[in-house]
């Protein structure tokens, strides 16, 4: 099995306002996959596990539907609402993740640290040109950098750096090369570099960037507006070879039913950043015109208690939450089997680092943890919405396991639109997810570190802290992999976010597509093409 | 001058029925409102009585049986959590009845109350009252349903209280224009010749006579409450899941249609002949109480 | 004539500016700081008091309003906290895309249901009048979502000759936007038809069963000459008003059907608002909506001056 | 067509109508035969319910929604008009027979100029325009229209109702017809306008030698109108002949009834007629002179906003008198009575009660003590609305007993019963609804009512005018036995002198809310008057006066009363007759502008 990796996703993006109340609903995914054959009276048709591969045509244009980050949203990959299908088209980064997770050259040719971990190189990849002409030089890297860590920014990105490192240690020794000096030691700062808002813009450019969109990527800018629609054109001189395409036209839509629609209709050839339930992924993969590719892995679910919000509070309520729910039922209501277990542990299973751990479902445990609290026969609100197709199915299979364990769960539906800004982070108990594709330490680091912006449980544990401060700062690979399986271990114990599954995203795709390739956050769109 | 016979006093058949009795009887001759309130009477019994038509619970996520097509064991299939179509259509009324009814007796009640007493009061009341009415009247109420649902939440209490806020004014405006057309009626002028207050006069005089039109109003009003609060729950400021809905329903199945017909189109049926059974109430019962339904219009 | 107009004008400003003052002292008693919501969980006091202060919020509320409405006189309802640009320039082209499709609703529901109307009304309780009252009981019954989902699926997704939802943003030029107009005119005549038709059906029947209409028939007539000429202009009087109204609907309740449509009209705007809480672009919703409700009155009110000549010469009843 | 003139034009036999009314047929023309020679008039006479409108509407070949006929045929030149097809029925329409209705304010399209109402009349003569606007004008001319240039443009709620019937005729003329049906022409119209328009038909039925068929309740009318008459009770025919021999020597019982229910000027006290249709007046016996007053006004004036409606009005009225007061609409009568009962307040002078109990009365009743304000009752015009038709009969009367008296449920209930029986109704009728009622029955339940305050005046609004003949000669009897039994003091407003003539002991007569004469019912309507009240004694059609074929009876030209006294205002007759001075203008005494 393949496993993603990658770098960050959603919350960075809290405050646009997708999608789509009326849409979608709850629905699980079902089962076609493996081992669930249904014998009901409408078979379905199954469901493809991966894209359509093959020679394209030269040249033509893929429509994209995706979801706007706001109305406000803009090109500037530094800002939190930057518009994310655009960055990979226009921009590069300086290092970027491979399907297995590792960090790989993107600009930078290579890289390398002292011994400490404290000073890093990196040779830049020389040739490179930005659309407008201009040379790709050191300057250019070292200017990005500088901007994320500028406070007035704002950048998400820059909760990450800013305990690492200073603007006053970027340097450029030469052209081709980038010298970085970290405050404190760190043997993943490359992997860091991978996240989507570190992609590279021209020196200087900080006040046009977000309406010029000037990169070194594939494609160059044509046509943006706001929560809108837009086109970018391939570019001819990129570094790499001219892209397959010869153009993109993204349409945003709010409306996860909306951008379905706009798919059978043929009216746009792939939807961006949406899962499908399994329904409608069935409805798709039935249609003449489209189809469904799977992202397998791509995103967690989790159910994060707020550590600050009465009853959860107290850790035995947390143990027996995560005692008492039956993940298996969450999987096969939700998913319909098309994702594997969470063991409460966000790291993907078979990544680097990755530590594995189960827990036991034990309703009897959890109601003696509860009686211990004083919250026998506990009552809880667990917050839902279409945002996600999965959410409320997941929502409701977890209502009815938990209710073994004498917990009473009632699921309140809230609006799509600003369930990041108005449930997540401020509900005891709420349904959400995360893309995977970024690197552990990013990871733990921003979801469960004391204080960090994305620490949705808000939890705090000194002794998990210390254990990532320890093991960034380790050179030796095993110890390092050890201490960041002792800090998931810790999460997965002691932490608030219940995370029951991992699941494959079902991507809705136009049957025309060819060398659709999307993991992590990493979209591949130089060689995406149009059946010939 | 009238020629005809109709209203003649010596029809026997007129003169011997009690009132209850006759206008019972004119209601099962009127077509019209028979099946109407059939239909709703239909509804309300199987909201009442799901339980013991279905053994199924309409809630239980059942994975095994997702998205069965209708069968002997589901004979309207299963939804995607695998919950039988049937029993949550039955169970659907429920929801939609109960919250479409309360809020539309709240807000008929505070309708008729007001309105009949601004077109007694008349004068500067009255025109302050139907001003501030007419204003609120100019504002969508689907933005005013939203804006409340969103800043209170999406209870079925806020949704009733939110109906209510919107659908008022309108009422009064129905009721108000019924009420004046009876206020200058020589019964309620010698009513107040004698001086009577205007409490008794509105419960004894007035309202007995527009009675008929409150309940058309009633019964119209409803039928729209039912499609607002089925396009609210679409919008997702319904009910919440699993309540079996039928505009929830709608709305979860929505996208699967074309695979799974039955679990979109049962609850789109079930709304559909609540809403016409209650506006073949409404029409039955005016066009047998001759109610002018022109004010009707908002 | 000219009185009673003058009258009905001040009396619609009115009622627009009691709509202002209501929604604005509504806004106001929405929970939570405008402030806040805008800058999120995270905020320091420091930003939120700078936006307070940007956003005016120290100042009384009267105030407020006043400035707020002498803007909105000019066409300026202020600065949308959550875009950041002036409400003016979101809200006016997706007034315009609605107004497309009300404009075009209108025409196609008018026509259709004022024919369907009066062929009801003067075929009572024959097979026409039983066919289209049945079929108006059923427009009537099928909420416009549904309605608008099925036409998807039909005209879009089935058979492929119509955009299943628009992928243009609001400020699309008018043409790129008229093919996507279709589907939500034909969901939205649906609905407003079966409504005109039923008034328009009673109102006919009303007519044609009055004295002057009897009169003319017996005047040996031809039937088109007493229905056009005699029977329509009164006929006509009732349906005006519930023209107007649904007219009004059209601009503030079609929400719904812009939702599943994916079209960028003053519904879709509204939804997203009401949402991200964006209060300043709400309230300028509000008060264009009150504003169109007002218009499509006041043009009924003049509409019916034009039908009923009582109305013109001041109502003066000599008889 | 056959048009030979020994055949009748319009020849209908053995007409029956029926109406379905929920699955069973019910008859409302029952075998109506009869025959009108061309040039002739008939009358069809009859009470509400006779059927006597769908008669003539059949000569349109024309039947109301839901009716039908079951038998017999309907002829006109010796054509069946309901074997006609839908042409056939068009032709007949527009250039054979031409109806004018009862009320043209209803019956004119409100939404077109009337000038182009009468041309749309003469579409099917294919005439040029030019000779179609010619025509207009000579109609309108005909008619009477004044101005008609200026008139025609008109749309119909800018004409008087005298106009629109007016306009209405000349509809009906401009189709050239050879039989004109009049259903009800005049009944919604005051006497004055009324009389103008009988001229008028009159006039020109002769000069155009037309054919009429007449349709009336009004005795009078029919005698100024008819060569023959037809007399209809119930769907069927009971009488017919030569008009004046119906109406001075009827044969039927029912004619009889009719004719002696008729109140006429020339009796001097109130007609008691007994089933069989033998009429006794009985003479009235005057109100001493110095019987107390009831109630006293002082110059009062009464305002509606800006407009005065009563305008210095001094009258007084006697313990157990009637005082009439008699004018056309809009003379402020009504608003006077309502405002003694309390319905609208005065704005100047005094109004008081006199008597066992004393008040004034210049309060709105809400405003006056209980006892004053139970002492002062008012009965409606119109029964229909003066009852609530969802409460019964023993609640209408109960509540006043249980409000002014305070009595218990059950001695209201006694009391009630005991009441609806003085006002000679069946008491067992008490659990009936309004609607079950018949209108005369209705108007002695609001009477009941109106005593359950034990009242000392009774005001009664044209109670009369919304019955029949046979109920009105009832009702008037049961008031004049009230008045004899509880010595109650009526104040009697009416339109229609005949009847004031029988009820009132004295008359007021009120133009633009001025009181123009005044005086004991003798005096009045011996003379000298007012040229107004000339007028409106003038127009009073008697069934026993035979008119002349020929133009209308000149109206006798206003006596100067012999100069009394120097009061700058009043002329004074003596006896308490008044007659206000006027100024000798044509104006006074033209109403139908």
């Amino acid at each position: 099995m393949p496993r993603s990796p990658g770098d960050e996703r959603v919350p960075p993006r809290i405050r646009r306002r997708t999608a789509l109340l009326g849409g979608a609903a709850a629905v699980g995914a079902a089962g076609l996959a493996t081992g669930c054959s249904r014998t009901g009276a409408e078979a379905a048709p199954s469901i493809p596990e991966g894209a359509a591969t093959g020679t394209p045509a030269d040249g033509g244009v893929l429509r994209i539907a995706r979801p706007p980050a706001s109305q406000a949203e803009t090109l500037d990959p530094a800002d939190s609402l930057s518009a994310y299908e655009y960055l990979g088209a226009l921009y590069n980064r300086l290092v970027r993740m491979d399907d297995d997770g590792e960090t790989v050259p993107d600009l930078a040719a290579e890289w390398e640290s002292d011994d400490e971990g404290t000073i890093w190189t990196f040779r830049l990849r020389e040739g490179v040109d930005f659309h407008d002409g201009t040379r790709f030089t050191s300057a250019d890297a070292a200017y990005t950098l500088r901007r994320l860590l500028d406070p007035d920014l704002a950048s998400p990105q820059a909760t990450v750096l800013t305990p690492l490192l200073s603007s006053e240690g970027v340097h450029t020794p030469e052209p081709g090369v980038l010298q970085v000096e970290l405050d404190t030691p760190n043997f993943e700062f490359p992997a860091l570099l991978t996240n989507y808002h570190c992609y590279v813009v021209p020196d200087g450019s900080g006040d046009s960037i977000g309406e010029s969109g000037i990169g070194t990527g594939p494609f160059r800018l044509e046509e943006f507006s706001p929560g809108g629609r837009g086109r970018v054109v391939a570019h001819d001189d990129h570094w790499e070879g001219r892209p397959v395409l010869d153009a993109i036209e993204m349409f945003a839509m709010t409306d996860i039913q909306a951008r379905t629609n706009a798919l059978l209709a043929g009216q746009v050839d792939l939807l961006s950043q949406t899962n499908l339930d399994f329904a409608t992924a069935r409805v798709v993969a039935a249609s003449d015109r489209a189809t469904i590719a799977r992202s397998v892995n791509a995103q967690w679910y989790v159910l994060p208690m707020l550590t600050t919000a009465e009853p959860f509070t107290d850790v035995r309520v947390r143990r027996a939450m995560k005692a008492a729910y039956d993940p298996v039922h969450l999987l096969d209501v939700a998913l319909q089997g098309t994702g594997v277990l969470g063991e409460d542990n966000p790291v993907p299973p078979d990544t680097p680092y990755w530590a594995e751990h189960t827990i036991e479902r034990d309703p009897d445990r959890a109601r003696a943890l509860l009686s211990e609290a004083g919250r026998d026969g506990l009552q809880v609100d667990l917050y839902t919405s279409t945002y996600d197709p999965v959410f409320t199915p997941m929502a409701l299979a977890f209502r009815d396991s938990v209710a073994d364990a004498g917990i009473d769960v009632r699921v309140r539906n809230a609006s799509a639109d600003s369930y990041y800004t108005q449930i997540w982070m401020q509900r005891p108990l709420m349904a959400t997810y995360w893309y995977t594709g970024r690197p552990a330490d990013q990871l733990l680091n921003q979801v469960f570190r004391s204080g960090s912006s994305y620490n949705e449980t808000a939890w705090s544990a000194p002794d998990f802290d210390d254990l990532l401060d320890a093991a960034r700062s380790t050179a030796d690979e095993d110890r390092r992999r050890r201490l960041y399986q002792d800090a998931q271990r810790l999460v997965a114990e002691e932490g608030g976010a219940m995370t029951p599954m991992f699941a494959d995203r079902l991507v809705g795709l136009s049957r025309e597509v060819l060398n659709y390739h999307e993991s992590g956050f990493e979209f591949d769109y130089l060689n995406i093409g149009l059946r010939p | 001058m009238s020629e005809s016979n109709r209203n003649s006093p010596s029809t026997p058949n007129r003169a011997t029925a009690h009132p209850a009795g006759r206008s019972m009887r004119a209601l099962l001759r009127s077509r019209t409102a028979c099946v109407g309130l059939g239909l709703v009477l239909l509804h309300l019994a199987v909201a009442a009585l799901a339980p013991l038509l279905t053994s199924a619970s309409p809630t239980a996520n059942v994975p095994d049986d997702a998205l069965l097509g209708p069968g002997s064991d589901h004979w309207l299939g299963t939804d995607a959590l695998g919950r039988d179509v049937l029993t949550r259509v039955l169970y659907g009324g429920q929801y939609a009845l109960a919250v479409s009814f309360a809020a539309t007796a709240c807000a008929v009640a505070l309708g008729t109350v007001l309105g009949c007493a601004t077109a007694l009061k008349g004068g500067r009341t009255d025109g302050a009252l139907m001003r501030v009415l007419d204003a609120v009247l100019a504002i969508p109420p689907i933005l005013a349903l939203l804006v409340v649902v969103t800043v209170l939440g999406a209870g079925p209490l806020v949704i009733v209280l939110a109906v209510t806020l919107v659908y008022t004014p309108q009422v009064v405006r129905v009721v108000r224009a019924a009420a004046l057309g009876v206020a200058p009626l020589d019964y309620v002028t010698a009513a107040r010749a004698r001086g009577e207050r205007t409490l008794p006069i509105l419960l004894r005089e007035v309202l007995p006579n527009i009675v008929h039109v409150v309940a058309v109003e009633f019964a119209m009003r409803a039928s729209w409450v039912v499609l607002l609060i089925s396009s609210l729950s679409f919008l997702g400021f319904g009910a919440d899941p699993p309540t079996p809905d039928w505009g929830l329903m709608i709305s979860e199945n929505r996208t699967a249609m074309v695979v799974l017909p039955w679990a979109t189109l049962a609850p789109i049926i079930a709304l559909a002949t609540l809403v016409v059974g209650l506006n073949l109430s409404a029409d039955g019962l005016s066009r047998l109480w001759n109610v002018d339904r022109s004010e009707e219009a908002s | 004539m000219l009185l009673y107009t003058c009258r009905r004008l001040v009396s619609a400003v009115l009622t627009v500016f009691l709509s202002a003052v209501l929604v604005f002292a509504a806004v106001q008693l929405l929970p939570g700081d405008v402030a806040t919501q805008v800058l999120g969980q995270d905020a320091t006091p420091e930003a939120v008091a700078a936006l307070r202060d940007q956003m005016d919020l120290n100042r009384p509320a009267a105030v407020r309003f006043l400035d707020w409405i002498a803007g909105a006189v000019r066409g300026d309802f202020g600065i949308s906290p959550v875009s950041g640009e002036p409400v003016a320039d979101l809200l006016w082209p997706h007034l315009r895309n609605t107004m497309l499709i009300a404009v075009s609703t209108v025409a196609v529901a008018v026509t259709s249901s004022v024919v369907l109307g009066v062929v009801a009304g003067l075929y009572r309780d024959r097979w026409p009048d039983t066919l289209i009252s049945a079929l108006t009981l059923i427009g009537m019954s099928i909420p416009e979502f549904v309605m608008a989902t099925l036409l998807v699926l039909l005209l879009s997704i089935t058979v492929p000759v119509l955009p299943a939802v628009v992928l243009d943003e609001a400020t699309a030029p008018v043409a790129d936007l008229l093919p996507a107009v279709v589907l939500p005119t034909i969901a939205l005549s649906v609905v407003m038809t079966a409504y005109i038709v039923r008034m328009t059906r009673t109102s006919v029947i009303d007519v044609m069963a009055s004295e002057f209409v009897t009169t003319a028939r017996l005047k040996g007539l031809s039937t088109p000459r007493v229905v056009v000429r005699h029977a329509l202009p009164s006929a006509l009087l009732p349906t005006l008003n519930v023209i107007a109204m649904n007219v009004a609907w059209l601009v503030g309740g079609v929400a719904v059907v812009e939702n599943v449509f994916n079209y960028p009209g003053i519904g879709q705007l509204m939804l997203e608002s009401v949402h991200n809480r964006d209060l300043p672009v709400l309230q300028a919703i509000a008060v264009i909506s009150a504003l169109v409700y007002v218009l499509c009155n006041l043009a009924a009110d003049l509409g019916a001056m034009a039908l009923n000549p009582r109305l013109r010469t001041g109502g003066g009843s000599r008889r | 067509m056959n048009t030979e003139s020994t055949d009748p034009l319009v020849r209908v036999e053995n007409l029956s109508v029926a109406y379905t009314s929920e699955g069973t047929d019910v008859p409302v023309v029952r075998g109506v035969s009869f025959e009108v020679a061309a040039g002739r008039t008939l009358a069809v006479v009859g009470e509400s319910g006779s059927g006597k409108s769908t008669v003539a509407a059949t000569l349109l070949a024309h039947l109301r929604h839901g009716s039908r006929i079951t038998s017999g045929r309907v002829e006109l030149a010796g054509e069946d008009l309901f074997g006609l097809d839908r042409a056939g029925v068009r032709r007949l329409r527009a250039h054979d027979v031409a109806l004018v209705g009862q009320n043209a304010g209803h019956s004119l399209t409100p939404s077109m100029r009337v000038g182009a109402q009468i041309e749309e009349s003469l579409l099917p003569q294919r005439l040029s325009r030019r000779e179609r606007r010619a025509r207009v004008l000579s109609l309108a001319g005909k008619v009477g229209l004044p101005e008609p240039e200026r008139l025609l443009r008109r749309h119909p709620h800018q004409l008087s109702g005298g106009q629109q019937q007016r306009v209405a005729i000349a509809m009906a003329l401009a189709a050239r017809p050879r039989l004109l049906v009049l259903d009800e022409p005049t009944t919604s119209m005051d006497v004055v306008t009324q009389a103008r328009i009988l001229d008028l038909v009159a006039d020109l039925s002769r000069e155009l030698g037309l054919t009429s068929i007449l349709v009336s309740h009004d005795l009078g009318v029919v005698s100024r109108m008819a060569d023959e008459a037809l007399v209809m009770r119930e769907g069927a025919v009971v009488e017919q002949g030569r008009a004046q021999q119906v109406l001075t020597a009827p044969e039927h019982p029912y004619t009889r009834l009719l004719l002696a229910s008729v109140p006429r000027l020339e009796d001097r006290g109130l007609a008691e007629v007994d089933q069989d249709g033998t009429r006794t007046v009985r003479p009235r016996t005057p109100v001493p002179a110095d019987t107390p007053d009831a109630v006293s006004l002082q110059d009062v004036t009464v305002d509606h906003g800006s407009t005065r409606a009563v305008d210095g009005v001094t009258l007084r009225l006697r313990r157990g008198e009637v005082l009439a007061l008699v004018g056309e609409s809009g003379s402020g009568k009504s608003t006077l009575a309502w405002s003694l009962a309390g319905l609208h307040a005065s704005s100047g002078g005094h109004m008081l009660l006199h008597g066992p109990t004393e008040g004034d009365l210049a309060a709105t009743a809400r405003r006056r003590p209980l006892d004053v304000r139970r002492r002062v009752q008012l009965v409606f015009q119109n029964a229909d609305t003066s009852l609530n038709p969802r409460r019964i009969v023993r609640e209408a009367v109960r509540r006043p007993l249980r409000f002014f008296g305070g009595r218990s449920r059950r001695e209201a209930d006694r009391d009630a019963r005991t009441l609806l029986s003085d006002v000679a109704l069946d008491p067992d009728l008490s659990g009936r609804l309004p609607g079950q009622l018949s209108g005369g029955q209705r108007q002695r339940v609001g009477i009941a009512r109106a005593l359950a305050g034990d009242p000392q005046v009774v005001v009664a609004d044209e109670v009369t005018t919304a019955l029949d003949v046979s109920v009105q000669a009832s009702v008037l009897a049961l008031l004049e036995r009230l008045r004899e039994e509880r010595d109650l003091a009526f104040v009697f407003i009416s339109h229609d002198l005949a009847v004031v003539r029988g009820i009132a002991d004295r008359v007021a007569v009120l133009r633009h809310g001025r009181v123009v004469e005044e005086g004991p019912v003798e005096a009045v309507f011996s003379g000298p008057n007012h040229p107004y009240t000339r007028s409106l004694i003038d127009a009073v059609l008697d069934p026993s006066d035979t008119y002349a074929p020929g133009p209308a009876p000149s109206h006798r030209p206003p006596e100067p009363p012999p100069d009394t006294g120097d009061d700058p205002t009043w002329h004074d007759l003596g006896g308490g007759h008044r007659i206000r001075r006027w100024e000798e203008t044509g104006a006074e005494a033209s109403p139908d502008t």
